[in-house]
């Protein structure tokens, strides 16, 4: 591991960071979108450390969430949007466990959920927003009430107000803050000071960790302290905000990373075809997950070919003519 | 005669429909290809953004969803949801929301939630993503959906989104102060909506589609009377589309 | 002027922006903080243009506003702070105004003001807080209320709402959003392509540009599309954004603008001394902004010598040893 | 015997207060004197962040603003208000404000907005800045203040900013739930709050001054019977001070 003493403490592997940090229940956001960013590497520990009853909070996700679902470890979701874009339009052990009742599921909108973790960063309470106005996402409550009352839990899903700075009719919607116990995000670069940068679109991962109780960061390099405060405006979490730091590279594989590796369709691909099956999807988590004890072993496993063809042209961010069928 | 496909048949259809200047807010599959389609062909100084944070990216290859490397490549600006939704809903500009979703209503109101009982559905999709918030912000939405008769409903399983809610000045009075649906494009052709009660009527239908086809394939009555049928796509547009929009030919040949 | 299509028709001098943008009576919204980042070429303009009855909406604020202030170009002022730091702990010209009842003002903090803008960026009608609870700043309403009654002034100076959430007493502050006429602010660099990019903080320059009707930037230098796009995760604002473009060097002198140049400590402290009495300010206003009818014309009275003198260090963003007693 | 000025005796003074890890808002003056001298000399694992954004600059020299260029300097991330205030709220942290004010009352509420008529006021100053969020939201305000008796007063000609408002638990009825002034450092000396009424006490007195000196010049009854002396600079701290914290001596020397 390297040798930063000003983050000595905070420096751990993936089984230490999922042990310390992230207890069965918990409310946990993960961060990235769909295929991009998802911390894998930390879902894929997770699971081997079968922690049980996950609350998940997270606007559009696709591969960290999906994988956590079918393994078990959910059992309640606020979500806006559990897909993959084009390689898979909806998740598909997301989309089992809500048709088969097997986890509780709350829908807002992106915004909506984004608007809640903005809250939860700012310290305010709830947040008014317009949309959703006239949609079913404000008809159905997916909660049942004795999930209203855990902690972390909203006490309603939202809630209507007058404008009372409008003497016309003008009815918002206040959507409660969420503070989960837990963020985890997965980005380009950690400072030896602790401080974090993301390289191409953040989502709402910012929001997300500054919302949260603790927060577990896994990055593709540590990176030393001159570096990353030659230019602080790129820069956008202070150490004090993390809690875990983890060196994994092409730690969210099989999603991407801006400016280091692309999104990898062969496996996204082949893991769409084998999660619709029960049987199937046990043995990808026994070969993929349970069966790689290390990162390096999963590494191993994707294989150099993949590793190299998947590697993102830096001037651009992505690897320009992958195959991507 | 010119050999194309459907999803270049819709893109270019709902290209057309953009005028220059306009914030199109984009998703993936023909809403992208349609975008990418309205800015290089017929809308030089539209400007293509992504819920994601992606404002005005270069956009050389397809992206294959919203998160994709290539929506934060050559941008203008690389933000967020928080600043992405803030501009689909901004009172300075035109947007336009391009949405896909799994069943569509006469008023222009879509599903993307859930087919069945909302707890225990027969299907689950994604959920909304960004679609009810772009439907609830937008200046316009152009909705693309397959046509057929289980997608375009009398009443839809679940309202994810709003389009002109029950119709005539029903949205409005939800609170809602701009937008709605403008126009719908199926593989079959362009939908739109009567000024004064917002229902549905058959704007064109595409070439070698006949009106009994479309009809057949709505499941409520849809006014066909003043129907035409669309432009056929051109040479020059199809070598945009398969040269520069989607070089890799991941959309194109669907 | 630079040559650049795509922004041909934004780009133009202070007097046209001014002229164009800003008419009598506008709602106004000054970027940058204290002693920094003031646009001050556009506001001598404004000064020069005898532009009158603005309404300034700002949070901490300094040189700029003091000017206007002086000047008689403001009648309302929505604020939180003026001050120039240790070079004006009180901004004369305001504080005279205040005092003779020359203008109509309303205190806020500066989250408050930061929130109302952030609630004007966002396009939602409020947003609550539990700042300022107890305080006099929710005592006292500063507005008469026939001004409550004008377009762009919020009915209210805020709300008091139960959290609707809470079963417990639980008080928030609601504050309505601002949004802005105009937002004027100075930065470091504009793309040919109109792309914003801001260096060091950006206090709320980017909520309230995002917030206004109507945005002009003035800019250290214009740079290749190339440039501004090749990293555009420090940009901050699309050219969508923006109204109007002006290349003014120095532009925010005697205030600084970080890695170009500091604060000019000699101006502020001759300002300090000259603004207490109406007989040498109305000489400071006829040397430095009537008598100087071009940007070229203000510095050439600025010097050479002081211009050297507060160059930034590039590698740290300010003038090190600098005299600022 | 040691010379040193007064402002270099209050930011020893406040200083010594600071906790290892404490998350220090400074201001300008004595306050960043005081802030980078507890995190050079008592506290080295503390941060210390400005209300314009920046967040642990490298503080190779005194800034004069908030808003100084020296404040985004060697920063760890550079940001703006609305980042820094939800820092100075943030229920994970404990934040330390240091406030400047020109009134004080016996519960450490401060006033920087005006004295006499708020409409028609006699002296305007500043008005609240990031004040009175600092006070609502800091898990603790040290306050900096001549000690003169005008500024000690027993009503505050407009409350600014709260501390512990009108005493004992008034502060959290109001909904603030955390906070509270928990020491005032003036010229003379170090002012505490009384466990349950939240009265203000002379904690300690600075070498040379006289308890009687203290009493004097505050405008309302002050309980002195457990002050002690105060422990004077050594030459190391004013080494530290004079050479690293403020090599130019812009606030040192005062």
């Amino acid at each position: 591991m390297v040798n930063c003493p000003e983050i000595a403490d905070k420096l751990m592997s993936v089984g230490q960071a999922v042990s310390r940090f992230i207890p069965d229940g918990c409310q946990l956001a993960i961060g990235g979108f769909s295929i991009t960013r998802n911390p894998m590497a930390l879902a894929y520990e997770i699971v081997r450390q079968r922690v049980r009853d996950l609350h998940i909070v997270c606007h559009s996700h696709g591969q960290a969430l999906d994988v956590l679902i079918g393994a078990g470890c959910v059992r309640r979701l606020e979500i806006a949007y559990g897909g993959n874009g084009r390689y898979a339009p909806t998740c598909v052990r997301f989309k089992k466990a809500v048709e088969r009742s097997e986890i509780q599921f709350e829908d807002y909108s992106n915004f909506q959920m984004s608007l809640r973790f903005l809250a939860g960063a700012l310290g305010i309470p709830f947040i008014p927003t317009k949309s959703g106005l006239g949609s079913d996402i404000l008809r159905f409550e997916g909660f049942p009430p004795e999930v209203r009352a855990e902690p972390k839990v909203a006490s309603r899903k939202y809630a209507m107000m007058q404008n009372p700075f409008s003497e016309d009719t003008d009815e918002v919607v206040l959507l409660p803050a969420l503070t989960p116990d837990v963020s985890i995000i997965h980005v380009q670069y950690v400072g030896e000071d602790g401080t974090v940068r993301i390289k191409g679109l953040t989502f709402a991962d910012v929001e997300q960790a500054k919302a949260a109780d603790k927060v577990i960061v896994t990055c593709e390099e540590i990176v030393p302290r001159s570096f990353i405060r030659e230019d602080p405006d790129q820069n956008c979490l202070p150490s004090f905000f993390v809690d875990a730091i983890v060196k994994v590279p092409y730690g969210a594989h099989p999603t991407s990373c801006f400016n280091f590796y692309d999104y990898d369709p062969m496996h996204l691909t082949m893991y769409h075809e084998i999660a619709g099956d029960d049987l199937r999807f046990k043995e990808y988590l026994d070969a993929w997950v349970y069966g790689t004890r290390s990162w390096e072993e999963y590494l191993e496993k994707v294989g150099i070919e993949r590793i190299l063809a998947i590697k993102a042209d830096p001037s651009i961010g992505y690897a320009p003519g992958l195959v991507r069928k | 005669m010119l050999e194309y496909s459907d999803n270049e048949m819709m893109a270019l259809a709902a290209g057309r429909l953009i005028k220059d200047g306009a914030i199109v807010f984009a998703g993936t599959g023909v809403s992208i290809l349609a975008a990418t389609a309205a800015k290089r062909i017929f809308a030089p100084g539209a400007v293509i953004f992504f819920e994601s944070g992606g404002i005005d990216p270069s956009l050389n290859e397809i992206p294959m969803a919203v998160a994709d490397p290539r929506v934060m490549s050559g941008t203008s600006v690389n933000s967020g949801l928080i600043d992405a939704f803030s501009i689909a809903g901004h009172r300075r500009f035109h947007t336009i929301a391009f949405l896909g979703a799994a069943q569509i209503d006469r008023y222009g109101n879509l599903n993307s939630t859930s087919i069945g009982d909302y707890f225990r559905p027969v299907t689950r999709f994604s959920g909304s993503g960004g679609s009810c918030d772009a439907a609830s912000f937008a200046s316009e939405v152009i909705t693309f959906i397959q046509h057929e008769k289980r997608r375009f409903v009398e009443k839809l399983d679940y309202l994810t989104s709003v389009g002109w809610y029950k119709g005539y000045d029903s949205r409005k009075k939800l609170g809602l102060e701009r937008g709605g649906t403008t126009a719908v494009v199926t593989n079959l052709g362009v939908l739109k909506f009567k000024d004064d009660s917002k229902e549905m009527y058959l704007s064109e239908y595409f070439p070698g589609v006949s009106i009994d086809q479309v009809i057949e394939n709505t499941g409520f009555e849809l006014d066909t009377s003043s129907a035409v049928e669309a432009a056929a796509p051109t040479t020059d547009q199809l070598t945009i589309l398969r040269q520069e929009v989607d070089p890799q030919h991941l959309i194109c040949h669907v």
